[in-house]
């Protein structure tokens, strides 16, 4: 476990300038100006440990894993094990073999819903989500419900932006099988109480998955402490690369559920008359994996507990708190969801009338990255009767003055429309 | 910026021309961009084979509500033969602004639903 | 479509020695050796070309695809785009439309079997596939007649290693739907004839599944003139990065196929009460993609390009005879498969009674890396009554020197086991 | 190289001790190792909770079936409770050689097979 460069010396608190040399892509001119990347919730930039590592990885190390016993095989073996063990320690699950390496999160919850969903659910069960899920945590369940009879819930938000926690009481009747709720949502940033949800899906009997797509890269995170069922979440909105998603499982549960796909290294043996299931975790791991990824990912995860999971909370919770302020101020501009104590890094408002992608193309035009459109959250925008937000999220490398630059160019989008 | 959204955009946008419904259209499609939800419905009515009527009804941004507006303007008097020859540079010169790969799709959207509408070709023009 | 480096200025044949340079891992010393890389059948090395475009993409062009409309959003979106553009070219595709992003041929094999087989199988229906296939082509065929309730036949092999034409003729009756088979057995070497198995299969009104992880990276495709209904590649085993795979699909037949899984960017519009599709390919891709990785992938296709599938074929011939000749000189040594004019640039053979890992361990001492195992085809493996075998195979930068060093390692090893 | 495959090892895997089946075993276990297709049975006499008899039969690498059957010879007249405690560090000392993370599985196949048959525990020791 290395510590991020920039901090190894010193082992004091990390300062956003020190962050930000890490991050070559944010040094870059849009249109002529300093890009300010206000879309991390989409997906977050890469520090070059992580760069890097898969660098190093393709140049020194890569070879197929698990089959070979070659110097190179055995090398790429032990990283992408490695790689697992730690991922395993960030989130403190008991053990790597609960650590299912996958694409990104919505296959994680594919995964849960075809997997477990299939042998558990059938007509008369019901399966609970929230209205402020992402697509990713809606579709899966519908089709599954679809295939099995089983019945789709949602528990609906109040105006605050909150679940409806007395709604949520009726609900949870005996019949819900397994409660899915993300642990913040990507829209309205509202950050639930894990714990508390996880302990009522469990006292009727439900088991509780939840979508840590947002949570796990931006708060510390621990299943057990939590006692999620299972945890799903992404490599590249973690400061990882693409291509690779976690699903965190309890080890009961992933030992009964059959397999997903099948093929290479998921099986133990296989006749022409039928095969056996390998043990966890490659029975849902069906062919050459992600290796450079896992590699990838590893570091990203060193480099985020260099920093620390609590200084990123605390540094997102002081910008959003301020860009809270700074766009309150804003005439015209509605913000949508709870307000900035409990909320995560990010913000989605609707400016006027003017449509959020208008907004993005003029922000864009001054060198600010933000995200418009439904941000695959459409029910939660059917709720507000809105077709779209404008989103602007926060990491670890923004700063207020990109705050201040938001607003500035607000003001400007609002002169153009006449606002 | 100047450039993205020049004056008659934004004036389509805020005083679209031909937004509303017919009594008994002849041809009526919808469609949304899966992109961004953007939505556009095309009702035309018919004299022979030629457009008499055109209007449009939609919700989104002012790139596609403004291409909309602007597409209605052109389709009167239009055969359906002449619409199915309507391409993307079309639509780009009656903008007369520059438009990325992603925008693309909200500036088309309106000239796509018109062809779904009119021969239901179910594509994005080129 | 850059040229790679070493060859733009040229313009004339490759050679070997200029192409090694470019893959720095094989400069590296294994155990006091030169490295010698006989394993690009279980996965190839990486040109610094790709490893510097994905390099290249995280230091300048990253951001989430598709839903974004600020300048690196766009740019992502065009670079991911573009890649399918690329790889569809390289398979003379008609549309990039039809190239649909996987993890792994693994992946891209599930799901057609998944998608394809649940909307199209049922009782009474036969699904064929042949002795040699690799894992990744049987297992989600039992899994899929499990669930349809169709039964599923194996084409057998002959005593050359072979697919057996005549029993091929008694199997294809007008009960097949789908006849999936390997372009080129990973164990045996064989290439299939890929055309006449198709025509043949298009006669009795089957689908043509073609598994072309092993024939896509060294010898040239045409989809088209193939006429195939489906075919899956790796990336990681034709220069590209791991966690990219590709499926290539007719267009009509994608278009009738229900989603694989749901999430972000598949759908059209997600209400709570359901779902509509997304248009092709996006039906297929749940989820943030692996975007760095189609980049990459497009970088070794453009390298693959640059140097000549022509050439490849061509270099894997010739090292493969003089492979073949120098290991059929070993006494005690005997070759799986047909001779050295049938195959692809792949030979697996057994060493007296030494087990192959030990062999592989021994080879591995002077730094030679090959595979050994039932390497993910043990049906093959079951007909020949053998566990496993130790298989060294060849690609662009291979040389006969490395042959050379393979043969008198294995004499090492005889001598060790007494042989 | 000398280091990986040392003379006892190739001597137990070319005459291994205590290879074949017993007529009536009390204890009988099969399993595969699914990264290579090594394959170990062992079967188990016993005198009270006393190993009496162990013999194995299996198919793969020298390493694989010389710990299986160096693993026969220490087991006779243990119990069953001294099995649980059997360890990787067991194993390896047994063999005396460095063994790399792959082939470890190949090492250790047979000390799994007598745990999953002796008392039910269907993982790679520690
Ligand atoms: C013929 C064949 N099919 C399928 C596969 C599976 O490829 P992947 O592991 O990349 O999914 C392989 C790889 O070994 C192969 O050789
Ligand atoms: C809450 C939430 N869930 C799921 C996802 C899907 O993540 P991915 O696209 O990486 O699968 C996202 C990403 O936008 C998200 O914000």
């Amino acid at each position: 476990m290395t510590l991020p460069q920039s901090f190894k010396a010193s082992a004091i608190m990390p300062t956003v300038a020190e962050i930000r040399k890490d991050f070559p892509i944010l040094e870059q001119q849009v249109h002529g100006h300093p890009l300010a990347y206000l879309d991390s919730t989409a997906s977050s930039q890469k520090p070059i440990q992580v760069i890097e590592a898969m660098n190093r990885y393709y140049r020194t190390t890569h070879a197929n894993v698990h089959r070979g016993v070659h110097y190179l095989s055995e090398a790429a073996t032990t990283a992408y094990e490695n790689a697992r063990l730690n991922i395993a320690r960030f989130i403190n699950a008991p053990s790597p073999k609960q650590i299912i390496y996958t694409r990104n999160t919505t296959e994680s919850l594919n995964l849960v819903a075809y997997s477990w969903g299939r042998a558990n659910l059938g007509p008369g069960d019901e399966v609970l989500i929230t209205e402020m899920e992402h697509h990713s945590n809606i579709v899966p369940w519908q089709l599954i419900c679809e295939i099995t009879g089983a019945t789709l819930r949602y528990v609906p938000i109040t105006s605050r932006g909150e679940l409806d926690m007395e709604a949520l009481d009726s609900l949870l009747t005996e019949k819900i099988r397994v409660f899915a709720f993300t642990a913040m949502s990507n829209v309205l940033g509202t950050i639930n109480p894990v714990e508390e949800l996880v302990a009522r899906a469990h006292a009727v009997g439900a088991i509780a998955v939840v979508d840590g797509a947002q949570s796990v890269p931006h708060l510390p995170t621990d299943v057990q402490a939590m006692d999620m069922d299972f945890l799903a979440f992404s490599s590249h909105k973690m400061l990882g690369p693409t291509g690779m998603g976690i699903l965190y499982g309890k080890r009961e549960l992933l030992e009964a559920m059959p397999p997903f796909m099948g093929g290479g290294d998921m099986i133990r043996e296989v006749k022409m008359e039928g095969s056996r299931w390998n043990e966890l975790p490659y029975k849902f791991e069906a062919g050459t994996p992600a290796i450079a990824e896992a590699v990838g990912l590893s570091a990203a995860v060193d480099y985020l507990r260099g920093i620390g999971m609590d200084w990123i909370a605390d540094h997102e919770r002081r910008i959003t708190a301020y860009a809270w302020e700074r766009l309150s101020e804003v005439e015209g501009l509605r913000i949508l969801g709870p307000g900035p104590e409990r909320r995560g890094g990010l913000i989605s408002f609707v400016l006027g009338d003017v449509h959020p992608h208008d907004v993005a193309a003029i922000l864009d035009m001054d060198g600010i990255a933000v995200r418009a459109g439904h941000h695959c959250a459409q029910p939660i925008h059917d709720h507000y009767c809105i077709p779209a937000t404008t989103r602007a999220s926060f990491y670890i490398y923004n700063t207020e003055e990109e705050v201040d630059r938001l607003v500035m160019a607000l003001y400007k989008a609002k002169a153009m429309f006449d606002l | 910026m100047d450039d993205l959204y020049r004056e008659n955009i934004i004036d389509h946008y805020r005083h679209p021309r031909n937004k509303g419904h017919l009594e008994d259209p002849d041809i009526h499609y919808h469609d949304v961009n899966p992109f961004c939800g953007d939505e556009i419905t095309i009702e035309l009515k018919l004299d022979g084979d030629r457009i008499a009527k055109a209007v449009f009804d939609g919700k989104g941004c002012a790139i596609s509500q403004a291409a909309a507006s602007m597409l209605t303007e052109e389709l009167e008097g239009m055969t359906l033969e002449e619409v199915k020859h309507l391409d993307k540079q079309f639509i780009l010169d009656m903008l007369g602004i520059p438009i990325g790969p992603v925008r693309l799709k909200c500036a088309l959207l309106s000239l796509k639903v018109l062809k779904a509408g009119v021969y239901g070709l179910d594509e994005w023009p080129e």
